[in-house]
């Protein structure tokens, strides 16, 4: 043990440095996130899928909303962008339209993007924006100190289901896939080199591609309900969770530490918003659509004559 | 400044309607990329300019909502975007939150709000002018905007181009307070040669690689940008920040920071107050008006100035910042400023906070749907002269 | 020419907006006038009644809006009854003659056509305002025909010009037939 | 305590990789991942505190590890990495 | 013809009424919806769903959002709130919560409730929240003046596509089934007896009801794709709407111009998002829950002993 | 005026921070509905409802969004429920259209904003005072509201209650403007028997079916109510209205309606107004605050009476309506008015315009994060005795 | 042009009921639903406009009609509705 | 009494707030004083440092904020760190004396306690801040046993009350047995 490298504080680690502070604002590490808090795991897939898909890194954007997740947009160092909660997607459907290059990550919270940013969700993946969503679902906000999402399970406790929640909740690969996401896939954090190679595929996938990372909350969800800490989900993910690629999005509900169906569901080929947009315009326009020069037909009506 | 691209630039005769010509004001400023989401009396401009995509390049998204619009164009901003967003009341409510956020990450943009007669639904179709405070005060927190307003279509043009300009100057949302009168009001709108039409270009980071800081700035308080993919792997968020955009959760950046985001307008009221002037030297009332309502109280100008007296007129092309050392020079040098406004005194209580009691400010209130009587603008006029 | 103010009246569908904007364009762009052109409906989108108003004068127009109606063109009973009381001593009301019935007035110069049965001659009632149009341009002069003709031209849609012309020829020549006051 | 990951598939090979595993104490939240998961049972929680008052792990097996990976893409806190064992006679700044 | 009563202007109708009048604001009638628009129609099979349901008119509140269809509230004489664009459905579900014996009907356009609404329905969906919903679908933002909606079908013209809507329309029936709707239909304006039939069944479903209705927007849709006026698309109905209760709600997207399939597609038991409320409290706390007037726990906690 | 619940009243001494203090005032008041979604510093507000309810009765839902829940809210009230929600700055931007359907169809709720350092995101655990303005202009349109600040737990309850008593009395949606050092700070509340307790009941139509208008007014201009099912089948709209609640699209309904929105608040101000005055008679220099502000105040009033200084003290328990009548009273008979805010000036600026340059008005800003250094304060009331 | 509804069941009764329709002219807004999905071909379109400026329905045969309702309930406008026919003797406002 | 400050540190999780709140409690509720307690954190919900500030008094108190702290207890180093200049002359510095190493000080009488491991040995690392308490009421003095007893019982989960007083007695016990200053 001794001949450990310890760092004795946290500016000393540039020397030996981690193979992922390259990716990461080192100087703004330790992060914020508890104790076995999950995040910091699927982060840490993430930033190894990029490597893997040997994408550059000056192509790749973060958005984040709000929410313990939504942090990550500060610590990865890529072009990141902390937002409003709920609004991820939208500022990454602003930022894909003007800069089609980039490859746009949102990386946030289930509260982030299917309760306060329910809408947004639903309609980039009916337009098939071209777009990553990484949704970290620990079934509860965390940010604001453990109050019920809309992933919650029934029964469990949360600040504000302190008698036991009972909203159904959402089945997110359903819902994506309902509304015409190109790429589903669920995983837990514990399955770190399929979360990875998920990661990559769907960084790859042309349209709207969403991956479900489910993380433990310790502080919140875990301790609240008395399930241990972040350790004992990790072990709850090993015992529970069942790989089945291609199930039935409808089937794959997630009950109050019950088995947990992982895997990729959907994986088919649309055209994305920007392909069609173009498509409809030449299909419409024709030459004219390539002839940017000369003005439209609307234009030179009013033009004086 | 650089010059307009000609091929954006619709050079001739046309005769448009405010939302029309607005449109060209944003496409000759260079806009390329509008996110918005229709609404009464605004859509028009969204309209034309999907219309216009094929002949300028660019990108039109409907978005599902009014903050879906806001932010996208926050996101097209980053991403490297010209960008606009257009809508009304209502709208305008729901952008709130990410108008703030785009005053926080300085982001500049465009918002275009043709206002209808509220509150709420009020009249979707008919005019008003009460969403003027809440252009300044809308959003929580402190912050400081830019909002125009134009008179007529030529103007809806201008100022269009000019609220570009403005918000890439000053880092900062700019809006441009277009109302239903204005809007739907057609009218010959003369539109320049390109190389008259002066374009400010985004201020963006000379920095190399690893050494650009978003929020550094020099003297005048203003940062540089750099868009998405330039290298620069920047962070920017809307908490508190530092100038290397990193959340800082204290009250000394807090400090800084907001002082800075309000300063960099508030000191530079000056270069940003577009003001109308007529006849202020000697006069015994000023006629202070915006927008439409500043072509209604014309005929009262004119009657009042053929019964002898002798009324100048300011008309505020800038909204907000609001003019206040140019009152504050006059207050005492007239005995009133009259305000006629299409809302139930907004302006007005600016105006009177600035002639601190040295003249007398007489709001002319209408509460929308219709413009005002030319005559009732006389009669206070008289009574202020009197 | 002195400022002289237009009110075109009709329920939404009716084109009354494209008529004012085709005498506003006639003047403002093809005749040497300043105009301005203003539209008022009610928030439902369309079938109420709409109106849109036209102010035309050799100067710069401060004052955009109508203080007295010198032409009032009534498409709908609704929109007459509305504005038939703004017409000025010596205005000149245009109608269609099967949608309204124009009270008995002296002082007003009133001018029928059955424009929307016409149009649907033509084979299109949506042209019924450009019919009006024509007749209009011929029953008042107010703005020379070939500057009305060549707005008309320029603001319909490319595929439909043809007939929009003949609309406007059709109501032009019933405008010089009837150029005897009827009210 | 059961093992919790699957021992890799080329354990029984003739030429196993060897790590160096560098743990970055400070960063470390305790979380035992990296111990809990480790398929070749190296790591252990040591009973000492690091700054912020959590066990941080330590090596208990260095001769077991593989270079497999997998408690450095573990760590929620980016507190541990391994990079392959040197060859003999290379010299680096901190070696397990 | 001359022995037929025509009555000479609108107040004149009283003596002899339209046996609807009783349910209309007929003080407010002709309505503002263009000739040959269908909102009338499905209004009136609602009003006769009502009758048929035997409801009291004083159990039912309307609520709508804004747009052509928003009206309806504005024309319905029951209690009736014309509130925001968007936001009927919360308003609903703050007052049937607030009023559990109300029958809350939210009647909307496919904008008002999809578009900027999308996230309020899916979540009342989810909830089960005990509301039926009627979703004219004219594929159009009519009010606005014939903007593309997000049922816009692919190439349809629209004055925000005024080259072809090109993005992928919502398929509304699935998007509700995903989400967890109790109850699930679409039918036509033409569909005059099935349609007030399914009003009725939605209206007496436990829990959230949603009826799709297919309606004609003459002026702007029609009118703008050359597709002649809403009795043309009658009549497309008449030849193209094809009856299939129960299909997979997956299959029964809608072309531009293609066939329709109708039905009824979803008809299932779910608790209510007030059964179980009330179930969890009672299965959490059992007695102490119907024993009022006892503090809770907290409450005594901070009693000054 | 009818007593409190008995069941619903906590009699006793709690050890309480403002956010459960504000819990337990709606519970007294006999808020039997919120609608809310969660937002650092207000949650705790829920989250006790949350578990009050199997005592109280009532519900609790947990909206997707802010948008959602103060709709729900308008929905409850409607329905026949006594509503409130509650959020802190993001989400009460998020409110603001919905804000304005509710002064438009005059729904008698309250909104609670525990207000946090802003614009956007900003220091989302930190006291911030900057939605002062927006509170007043952040929805489209022409309206007025209510606004309470309250300065202690004591407070958070008992001006909770008085804002349900407000919104029912005016008809209009009351706000309760905590701030977050106020919403977290622990203090002993002091609940009193509910028979002490005085709630103003809703005030209900007596009209027989079928003759019901929902916005018919009498004299004090504020109509009566009627509830879903209650048999009357009445209509209402945020579209501009007339008595019987149907849209009625012109300038002069629109006229009659915004006026008496707008003057059933401004006309009561000195009904409405809730203002505690210290030694006001023969001061040199009022320090004019509000919420914790005049908490950390207080030192600052005390050095400086120490130091021979006559300083009297105004705090504003009511921010809107802003009490102009009294302000103009005192203009000129003071030097001075210090306004200490944690803003960059919002009440400032209401002073100022009613001082009409008669007294002056010295802003002390703070940022957010923090409080003022009481030192400051102190500083400007010797700066502004001289 | 052909007929967009289905003949009801019962047409061929013996005792086929029979309806007084009644218009609401200034109701119409002339959309020909009411003339098109008749299914006993009872109503055809007048060639008179109202104030609005629509023709509206007037009765073509009425004894053909059976009191179907269809009419009625497809008219988008409140204009039209169909009472079960008096008993003869029976004095009636409006009768068809 | 006359006005004592007291700050309590530590990082999210420890309990940090509910100290504060146990002392403040058995002040305004059970000890017949006034008491305001503020607390302080970052936007982060967990993990990162915290604190929270306790002002007793005989008096009503206006100013609810510290001004010079009579009392400091850091239950992390990054805490002490942060708040350890604030501590006023002969104050008195509780700290977990497995997480925290105070600097050497003339003025200020220090007591550390290994808070943390005698949670643990009580079963439940979560109680460390109740060890501390009863540790600081111990040497302290500032309220009295009885009062902070009853304000433990009455904040805590019925289930854990038992655990909880335990970890008070443990804590007020190794604070008699080291009633003598360290610092
Ligand atoms: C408009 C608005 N409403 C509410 C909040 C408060 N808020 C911040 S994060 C959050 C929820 C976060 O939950 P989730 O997205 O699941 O992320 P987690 O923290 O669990 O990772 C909420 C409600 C906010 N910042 N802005
Ligand atoms: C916040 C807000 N945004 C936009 C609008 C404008 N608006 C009114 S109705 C409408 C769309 C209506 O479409 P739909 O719901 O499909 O109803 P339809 O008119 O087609 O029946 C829009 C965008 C508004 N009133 N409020
Ligand atoms: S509160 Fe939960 S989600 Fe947030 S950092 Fe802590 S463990 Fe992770
Ligand atoms: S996984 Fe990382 S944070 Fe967790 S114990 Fe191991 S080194 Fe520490
Ligand atoms: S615009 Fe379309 S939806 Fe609206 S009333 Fe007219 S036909 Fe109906
Ligand atoms: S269905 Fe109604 S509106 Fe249509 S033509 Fe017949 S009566 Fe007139």
């Amino acid at each position: 043990m001794s001949d450990l490298k310890m760092d004795p504080c946290y500016e000393d680690v540039a020397e030996d440095r981690h193979p992922m502070d390259h990716l990461l604002r080192a100087d703004r590490l330790p992060h914020i996130w508890c104790a076995t808090c999950g995040i910091g795991t699927v982060v840490k897939c993430f930033a190894e899928a990029i490597d893997k898909a040997g994408i550059d890194y000056d192509d790749v954007a973060i958005v984040s909303g709000i929410g313990c997740t939504g942090r990550v947009a500060g610590y990865v160092k890529l072009d990141s962008y902390h937002t409003t909660h709920g609004r991820a997607i939208p500022f990454a459907t602003g930022m894909k339209l003007a800069n089609p290059r980039m490859k746009v990550v949102v990386f946030s919270g289930d509260g982030d993007l299917f309760a306060i940013g329910g809408n947004h969700i639903i309609h980039a993946a009916r337009r098939n924006m071209d777009i990553t969503v990484i949704c970290v679902n620990n079934f509860i906000y965390g940010m604001t100190g453990g109050q019920a999402a809309p992933t919650t399970p029934n029964t469990a406790n949360t600040s504000t289901t302190p008698h036991g929640a009972f909203e159904q909740p959402f089945n997110l690969p359903h819902l994506m896939e309902a509304c015409g996401a190109a790429y589903v896939a669920r995983w837990t954090a514990l399955h770190v080199r399929r979360l990875t190679e998920s990661f990559q595929e769907a960084l790859l996938k042309p349209g709207f591609s969403f991956v479900e990372a489910i993380a433990p909350c310790s502080t919140l969800y875990a301790r609240r309900n008395k399930l241990g800490s972040g350790y004992d989900l990790m072990r709850f993910y090993h015992d529970n969770a069942e790989i089945k690629h291609g199930s039935d999005p409808r089937e794959i509900d997630i009950g109050y530490q019950n088995k947990i169906t992982v895997g990729k569901f959907v994986d088919r080929d649309r055209p994305t918003w920007q392909m069609k947009s173009m498509e409809q315009l030449d299909s419409t326009l024709g030459e004219k659509y390539y002839l940017h020069d000369e003005a439209c037909e609307m234009c030179k009506e009013d033009i004086n004559a | 400044m650089q010059q307009a691209e000609p091929k954006r630039v619709l050079t001739g005769s046309h005769y448009l309607d405010g939302d029309h010509a607005c449109t060209e004001g944003a496409i000759a400023a260079g806009c390329n990329f509008i996110a918005g989401y229709p609404i009464t009396p605004s859509t028009e401009v969204v309209e034309r300019y999907a219309r216009r995509i094929p002949s300028i390049g660019g990108t039109f998204i409907q978005m599902e909502d009014e903050i879906a619009s806001i932010t996208a164009v926050l996101g097209g901003v980053w991403g490297g975007a010209k960008s606009m967003t257009v809508t009304s009341g209502p709208g305008f409510s729901l952008m709130m939150e990410n108008i703030g956020l785009a005053a926080m990450t300085e982001t500049p943009c465009v918002i275009v709000n043709v206002q209808r007669a509220g509150p709420s639904t009020g009249l979707p179709t008919m005019v008003g002018q009460a969403d003027i405070m809440q252009a300044r005060w809308g959003s929580h927190g402190d912050y400081e905007v830019i909002a125009l307003a134009p008179q007529s279509p030529q103007e809806a043009f201008s100022l269009t181009i000019e609220a570009f300009n403005l918000s890439e100057k000053y880092r900062t949302p700019v809006m441009v307070m277009l109302d239903e009168c204005i809007g739907h009001m057609t009218e010959r709108v003369v539109i320049p040669e390109a190389s008259e039409i002066k374009i400010l270009p985004r201020r963006m980071t000379d920095k190399p690689k690893g050494e650009y800081l978003p929020y550094e700035v020099g003297e005048d308080g203003i940062p540089s940008m750099a868009h998405a993919g330039d290298g620069h792997r920047y962070h920017i968020t809307g908490l508190t920040h530092d100038e290397r955009g990193y959340p800082a959760m204290d009250s000394k950046t807090q400090d800084t920071l907001v002082r800075r985001l309000c300063d960099k307008i508030r000191n530079n009221a000056k270069d940003i107050c577009m003001l109308e002037e007529e006849e202020i030297e000697g006069a015994d009332v000023i006629l202070l008006s915006y927008g439409i309502t500043s072509r209604v109280s014309r005929a009262a100008i004119e009657a009042a100035r053929a019964k002898g007296i002798k009324v100048g007129s300011m008309r505020l092309l800038t909204v907000w910042p609001f003019p206040e050392y140019r009152i504050k020079e006059l207050a005492g040098k007239v005995k009133a400023f009259v305000v006629p406004e299409i809302n139930y005194g907004q302006v007005s209580l600016e105006v009177e906070r600035c002639c601190a009691g040295k003249s007398e400010t007489i709001l002319i209130p209408h509460m929308g749907g219709t413009v005002h009587n030319p005559e009732d603008i006389l009669k206070a006029i008289e009574e202020a002269a009197k | 020419m002195p400022r002289k103010e237009i009110r075109i009246t009709g329920y939404g569908g009716q084109g009354v907006i494209l008529t004012g904007y085709i005498f506003g364009k006639a003047a403002a762009i093809f005749g040497g006038l300043h105009s301005t052109m203003t539209q008022s409906f009610g928030p439902e989108a369309r079938g109420s009644a709409c109106a849109s108003a036209l102010v035309v004068d050799d100067n710069v127009i401060a004052y955009p809006y109508m203080r007295d109606t010198d032409i009032l063109i009534a498409l709908s009973r609704e929109g007459y009854e509305k504005y038939a009381d703004e017409l000025s001593e010596n205005g000149i009301l245009v109608y269609d003659a099967d949608l309204v019935t124009p009270h008995q007035s002296d002082t007003v110069q009133a001018y029928g056509i059955q424009a929307a049965r016409l149009a649907e001659e033509l084979g299109n009632r949506i042209v019924q305002n450009i019919v009006v149009v024509g007749f209009t341009t011929a029953v008042t002069g107010i703005i020379d025909r070939e500057a009305v003709a060549k707005a008309v031209e320029s603001s319909v849609p490319g595929s439909t010009i043809e007939l929009n012309l003949k609309a406007f020829a059709t109501g032009y020549e019933e405008g010089q037939k009837l150029l005897a006051p009827v009210g | 305590m059961p093992r919790y990951w699957r021992e890799p598939l080329d354990v029984h090979d003739i030429k196993v990789p060897r790590g160096d595993i560098h743990i970055i104490i400070e960063r470390c939240k305790g979380c035992e991942f990296c111990a809990e998961f480790c398929p070749r049972d190296v790591l252990a929680m040591s009973s000492e505190f690091n700054a912020k008052g959590y066990h941080y792990p330590e090596v208990k097996q260095a001769d077991r590890c593989v270079d497999c990976d997998l408690c450095e893409i573990i760590c929620p806190d980016f507190a541990i990495f391994v990079l392959p064992e040197k060859k003999d006679g290379e010299v680096r700044n901190a070696a397990s």
